[in-house]
């Protein structure tokens, strides 16, 4: 059933004043009006979300709100609408989007109220959550495109947002640039399916219509020989690992941390990092036809999760543990949505964006009470200075390292047990192993920063200071999430139990286990490593300080590979930036350009310096003489149908 | 329309259209190029234009014929000297030019395929109701275009034809009648006033 | 009845004596009235394949013509006449500045 | 056909004879209203035979209008100054002239009658564009005292023909907004029809005339006309003490007897377009085909009684305005050039475009 809500377009068009306000008006009505305006557009929205969802919840299972705003695309048959749709996920997704955003909005308050800039800060802010809402809102593939584009230019923005320090610009185009690259993956994605559907004469991309003409896609596709829905998801998967960071493109998503905090939590928690698994659970119809692309998508996701963990136990800077740790806890996302249990990906993306968003904004409080300082060596002792940040923090920290009761445990639980059940037991093997290194390098994190031994600068440390209210508050809101959050989807048969996985069930479709597997068994082994790792960073961090200084030396070829990632970085340089700036600057600009194409411009504008001298005789300035010309082409031309009208 | 009419009609446009490219002095061809304009007029209504016909005597003759003679007179013109650069080739090979071009219309006009006859027109055809329904319809947005164009005419015939002066130095007996100055330098776009309304 | 050839024929006479007219005419009025010449011409062949054909799409187009005819005239005699008072003179030969 | 030729023929000779006559009567109205007005005798030399002073009548001067100018004015010489232009000199009367007296043609006079089994409308040319047909024929009006003053070789006479032309184009735009929004009420460009249209009564006492639903437009069209016919106020283009006589200054004799019947040729049509528009044209108050109507009681009539009073009622209205637009005449002062184009163009013409766009929404409105 599909009900006409037209109120969906207040979720886009209030942001869309927000972003007009603070970019055109911001500076000129002062910081008051933006700190009111900015937040309050974004809960605005999610105030009109949660309208939405409270409509959903009381229509039968597989209802939607959907309003078409006005055609778009007109090209012969093929037509797009600009229209938004609002299902169990799109649902699920806004509030998250909205709510979280409006959160971090709240907190980005009181963290740049010394900062210059805060109209554009917020203007930009305001336009990613847009994006994001259009993104997830969208009722077709275009119009998510659109959206996906728009987090994309947003997160280059924000991300680049102190512009003049040269290498923050330059991440900032890191960013941009791996995201392109992704992008082009996901537009020929789309233009595989227009390919495909337009061939059947389908000319539609919304979600209703493709998957009422899915087994179009299952039909092979001459060129590669495979099913077209593989070419299209495999394709549309490397968008996938773009905007969500996966192996191979993940790189970006650590350098980004440059921008300021609030917008790392953004991107990480609300917005942009979950467009990926957000886009693949909306085509799981798609999916579910190419089983070879979801293998993919699993085992991608297990490596980059394990490999993300690897690297963040060694990282010295507290926002870059939190990124590698979001890339892991991404590719927990990527694992149960490659395994077919699709809506275990949305209850990890719902989770993890409390959690994380919580963690990102005590690290920016941190930060912010340390005038900046983000090297982790240079902290400890610091949970008596600020309590409310403390407390937050370890109940992510415990969300994030899947502590029972914690909404982090559901979530993780329930994809690993989907790993198991689906008969991948290599790829849970290594979700069970990554489960105990993430419990390691989050307390590590913990006990670096707030226990043991002040490392603190001695000039910053006598004003060390709790964060104010507007930050603080935010910090406790998302804290009680991080904790309830997960209430939502409890094991079957606790209480209301899976009640989150059967609300979304008529978008994702159910999940059908293969292997026999029994819950309880694997979410002991899954606990077991989580304390592992727990005790593991007691012993090394708290215990014996100076264990970790020993392994790293001992065994410092391996130490090193973490520090500097794999040397993935190096790796792109040399392979693939290398190579392209010397097309670019000896080979093209010099060889190809100054020597041939300018040769021909110059030649051209010498061939028509020339022949203009000549001609210009031509021009007597007696307007008659050019009307006689005039006529004489008319004679002439007439002549030629003369010639075809006798002849 | 009848054979006899036509021949009367069509003998008196070819003269008065010579007329027109032939005499010197600027207000004769004027008045012959009347005198076409009124004769295709009545031949517009001959051929059932009734509503056509009249227009173009109120527009035309009425209202864009006055504007030239407005000028003719503004600009003082005399009949055409004969001295100076009589550009003897250039009217030679223009009146070839012409001759080639009616050839070659000719031409089309015997071998294309062209309508063997006259319809027997609807009743109300070419009346001011079906040419308002045909213009209010299918037509609405070259309507609406004419209307824009012709407003920019009257703007840039004003800038244009305003005397760089004009506002500045107005002459002492102008002086005390400031408004003079204003409707004298309006007045040569008047008919274009005129124009726009009835067109 | 007179056959719509005859108009047809009527207005290529018309239309080519306006050609003439621009070409061997040095004053630039009288060009101007040529074009007029030129563009009645043209009407009269809408108005009689208009009859021909009883469709009243003809007549619509030759009032645009009109309409058009009233525009060019105003803007081309506001032309000639900014350029009388630069030049003084409304002959086309004179006015060559624009030359090489 | 022959007979129907002949018919066509005495209606358009009688219409034309009607015209000329009440022009002439106008002018000799002209003289002796004016010297009434300003307390003069006027008129009065000319008598055929003494006979009105033998029978102890006053001198009306009827003779000197009628008869004694006229035949002077067309023995004088046909004077055409040096450098002048013959041709157009001689032309431009009849230019002037011929426009006006074929506008007559549409006129209605009264309402249809049979004769000899043949039915027909009181009215010269019964055209379905009527009203277009004015207004080409005022539109073509313009050259005559525009070339008769250029062609004069005289400046005076120049200025008065340009003064002329500009003023007869500028209140034509007036006079055209105010057919229009008479057209958009009426719905049709015939004169009879929109004349039968003004037939009966609202609230069974009030004739249904334009004047009482356009009465802004029958202002405009009244002050639009007497510009056009270019008479005080609106005297511009042969303002005597300006322009010695504007364009007919250098004119004389016959040609000037043609422009001057032109001018009251004028002041006629104006007066019978004003009536045929407004003033229910040769309807008479409460009269119908059958007789008069009013509040119930009914006094029956002949159909050619009817048709009689209409005719006559046509010309008692048509006689009425002309009178009035001479009161006008003399009453009035003369207005400064820039008071006429102002007057013109930023009172009539807005006027005029409101009182259309008001006409057409309650046009549409009334009809849906």
């Amino acid at each position: 059933m599909t009900v006409h809500f037209p109120y969906l377009g207040l979720i886009l068009l209030i942001p869309a004043i927000g972003v007009l306000f603070n970019l055109f008006l911001g500076y000129r009505w002062g910081r008051g009006a933006v700190n009111f305006v900015a937040p309050g557009v974004i809960f605005a929205a999610f105030i009109i979300a949660c309208w939405g969802f409270a409509k959903l919840l009381a229509m039968p299972p597989g209802s939607a709100l959907a309003v078409t705003l006005w055609p778009w695309i007109e090209a012969g048959r093929f037509h797009v609408n600009v229209a938004l749709r609002m299902d169990a996920l799109s649902a699920v997704m806004t509030m998250i989007v909205s709510g979280v955003g409006a959160l971090i909005h709240l907190y980005s308050v009181g963290y740049m109220a010394h900062d210059e800039d805060y109209a554009r800060y917020f203007g930009y802010m305001n336009l990613f959550t847009l994006s994001m809402l259009v993104l997830v809102l969208a009722d077709n593939l275009l119009l998510m495109f659109v959206g996906w584009e728009g987090v994309g230019l947003c997160s280059y923005l924000l991300i680049a947002f102190w512009y003049t320090n040269p290498e923050f610009a330059y991440n900032g185009r890191k960013a941009f640039i791996v995201n392109r690259i992704g992008d082009a993956g996901f537009l020929l994605g789309i233009f595989t399916l227009v390919y495909a559907l337009g061939s059947h004469g389908v000319w539609t991309l919304s979600w209703t219509g493709m998957q009422a003409h899915r087994e179009i896609l299952t039909g092979i596709w001459e060129p590669f020989g495979v099913p077209v829905a593989t070419v299209a998801g495999l394709l549309l998967f490397a968008g996938a690992t773009g905007k969500s960071a996966q192996i191979p493109l993940y790189v970006w998503l650590p350098d980004a941390m440059v921008g300021p905090t609030p917008v790392s939590a953004l991107i990480h928690a609300a917005t942009m990092v979950t467009a990926g698994v957000y886009m693949i659970v909306r085509l799981n119809f798609l999916f579910i036809l190419t089983p070879s692309a979801m293998e993919v998508i699993a085992v991608i996701a297990a490596l980059t999760s394990f490999f993300a963990a690897t690297i963040a136990i060694v990282q010295p800077d507290i926002k870059r543990v939190l990124a590698y740790s979001t890339i892991s806890q991404i590719g927990y996302m990527f694992l149960g949505v490659g395994v077919g249990a699709f809506a275990s990906g949305i209850f990890h993306v719902m989770t993890h964006a409390f959690f994380k968003a919580l963690l990102f904004l005590c690290a920016g409080s941190v930060i912010h009470a340390l005038d900046g300082e983000q090297d982790m060596n240079k902290m400890g002792g610091l949970w008596r200075k600020l309590p409310i940040t403390y407390a937050t923090m370890l109940i992510a920290t415990l969300a994030i390292s899947a502590i029972p009761g914690f909404s982090g445990y559901f979530s993780k639980d329930m994809i690993l047990e989907a790993a198991y059940a689906s008969g991948h037991f290599w790829l849970w093997l290594m979700g069970i192993i990554t489960a105990g290194l993430t419990s390691f390098y989050m307390f590590r994190l913990i006990f670096m920063t707030f226990h043991g031994a002040s490392r603190v600068d001695p000039h910053k440390a006598d004003h060390i200071h709790e964060s104010p209210a507007v930050m603080t508050i935010p910090l406790i809101v998302l804290a009680f999430f991080s904790v309830v959050g997960g209430w939502v989807g409890l094991p079957k048969g606790f209480l209301w139990g899976e009640a989150f996985v059967r609300f979304l069930a008529p978008v994702t479709g159910e999940f059908k286990a293969t292997v026999a597997a029994n819950a309880i068994t694997l979410s002991a082994l899954a606990l077991a490593t989580t304390l592992i790792g727990l005790v593991l960073a007691y012993l090394m961090y708290l215990a014996r300080p100076e264990l970790p200084g020993k392994i790293a030396s001992s065994a410092a070829a391996f130490y090193r590979m973490l520090l500097r990632k794999y040397y993935v970085d190096e790796i792109y340089r040399t392979l693939i930036s290398r190579p392209l700036f010397w097309l670019a600057g000896p080979a093209l600009a010099r060889g190809v350009d100054q020597h041939g194409i300018d040769g021909i411009v110059h030649g051209t504008a010498f061939t028509v310096d020339n022949s203009g001298e000549a001609m210009r005789r031509v021009e007597t300035g007696n307007v008659q003489h050019y009307a006689l010309i005039y006529l004489i082409g008319v004679i002439a031309i007439g002549a030629y149908y003369v010639y075809l009208v006798i002849g | 329309m009848p054979l006899g009419l036509f021949i009367f009609l069509a003998a008196i446009a070819v003269l008065s259209a010579l007329g027109v490219i032939l005499q010197r002095n600027p207000v004769h061809c004027l008045l012959a190029l009347v005198l076409t304009l009124l004769d295709m007029a009545v031949m517009f209504i001959g051929l059932g234009a009734v509503t056509v016909g009249f227009l173009q005597a109120i527009v035309y003759v009425g209202a864009i014929m006055v504007l030239f003679l407005f000028v003719i007179w503004l600009l003082n013109l005399q009949a055409e000297d004969r001295g100076g650069s009589r550009q003897l080739a250039l009217k030679f090979f223009g009146v070839v030019g012409a001759a080639v071009l009616i050839a070659e219309l000719f031409v089309f006009l015997v071998k294309a395929p062209s309508p063997a006859g006259m319809n027997h027109p609807p009743p109300l055809f070419g009346s001011i109701a079906s040419l308002a329904g045909a213009l209010f319809t299918n037509y609405l947005i070259a309507f609406e275009a004419t209307s824009l164009l012709l407003l920019v005419a009257v703007i840039g015939a004003v800038a244009l034809a305003r005397h760089p002066a004009a506002a500045g130095s107005l002459s002492p007996a102008q002086g005390a009648q400031p408004v003079a100055s204003g409707g004298s330098e309006a007045r040569p776009v008047t008919p274009e006033h005129k124009a726009g309304g009835m067109g | 009845m007179t056959p719509p050839s005859w108009f047809m024929a009527l207005s290529a006479v018309l239309f080519a004596i306006g050609v003439a007219g621009v070409l061997i005419r040095r004053n630039v009025i009288v060009m101007l009235m040529s074009i007029e010449l030129m563009l009645n011409a043209v009407n009269l062949t809408f108005i009689a394949i208009s009859r021909a054909l009883g469709s009243v799409d003809g007549q619509v187009i030759v009032l645009f013509v009109i309409t058009v005819a009233a525009a060019e005239a105003a803007a081309g005699l506001a032309i000639i006449i900014s350029a009388f008072r630069n030049r003084e003179t409304v002959y086309a030969d004179e006015l060559n500045v624009m030359r090489w | 056909m022959l007979i129907e030729l002949a018919i066509a023929a005495i209606r358009a000779i009688v219409m034309l004879l009607l015209v000329l006559n009440l022009s002439a009567i106008l002018l000799w109205f002209e003289r002796k209203g004016s010297a009434l007005i300003q307390d003069r005798i006027g008129a009065n030399r000319a008598s055929v035979l003494g006979l009105g002073s033998r029978l102890g009548l006053p001198n009306f001067g009827l003779v000197n209008t009628l008869l004694a100018d006229p035949i002077k004015m067309f023995t004088k010489e046909d004077f055409v100054p040096d450098g002048a232009d013959h041709f157009l000199h001689g032309l431009a009367p009849f230019l002037a002239l011929f426009p006006v007296l074929v506008a007559f043609a549409v006129v209605p006079i009264g309402d249809s009658v049979t004769i000899a089994g043949h039915s027909f409308d009181l009215v010269p040319a019964n055209l379905n564009d009527g009203v277009l047909y004015i207004l080409a024929a005022i539109g073509i009006g313009v050259y005559g005292t525009a070339l008769g003053g250029w062609a004069s070789n005289n400046r005076w006479a120049l200025l008065g023909g340009i003064r002329a032309s500009a003023q007869m184009i500028s209140y034509e735009i007036a006079m055209g907004l105010a057919i229009v929004a008479l057209i958009a009420t009426y719905g049709t460009l015939s004169l009879q029809t929109i004349v039968r249209e003004q037939g009966g009564v609202w609230f069974g006492l009030l004739p249904r005339w334009g004047i009482f639903i356009q009465p802004v437009a029958c202002l405009l069209l009244l002050t639009a006309g007497m510009a056009e016919s270019k008479r005080v106020p609106f005297d511009l283009p042969e303002s005597e003490s300006e322009l010695i006589a504007g364009y007919y200054t250098e004119y004389s004799g016959g040609k000037q007897a043609v422009f001057m019947l032109t001018d009251f040729a004028e002041v006629a049509l104006v007066a019978m377009l004003v009536t045929t528009f407004f003033f229910g044209g040769w309807q008479v108050p409460w009269l119908y085909r059958d007789g008069f109507h009013l509040a119930g009681a009914f006094v029956a009539l002949p159909y050619w009684a009817v048709v009689v009073m209409g005719v006559i009622s046509f010309w008692i209205k048509t006689v009425f305005f002309c009178c009035l637009q001479i009161l006008i005449r003399w009453t009035l002062p003369r207005f400064r050039y820039d008071q006429l184009m102002r007057f013109g163009w930023k009172l009539l013409v807005p006027v005029g475009l409101l009182n259309l766009v008001a006409t057409a929404i309650v046009v549409v409105l009334a009809g849906s």
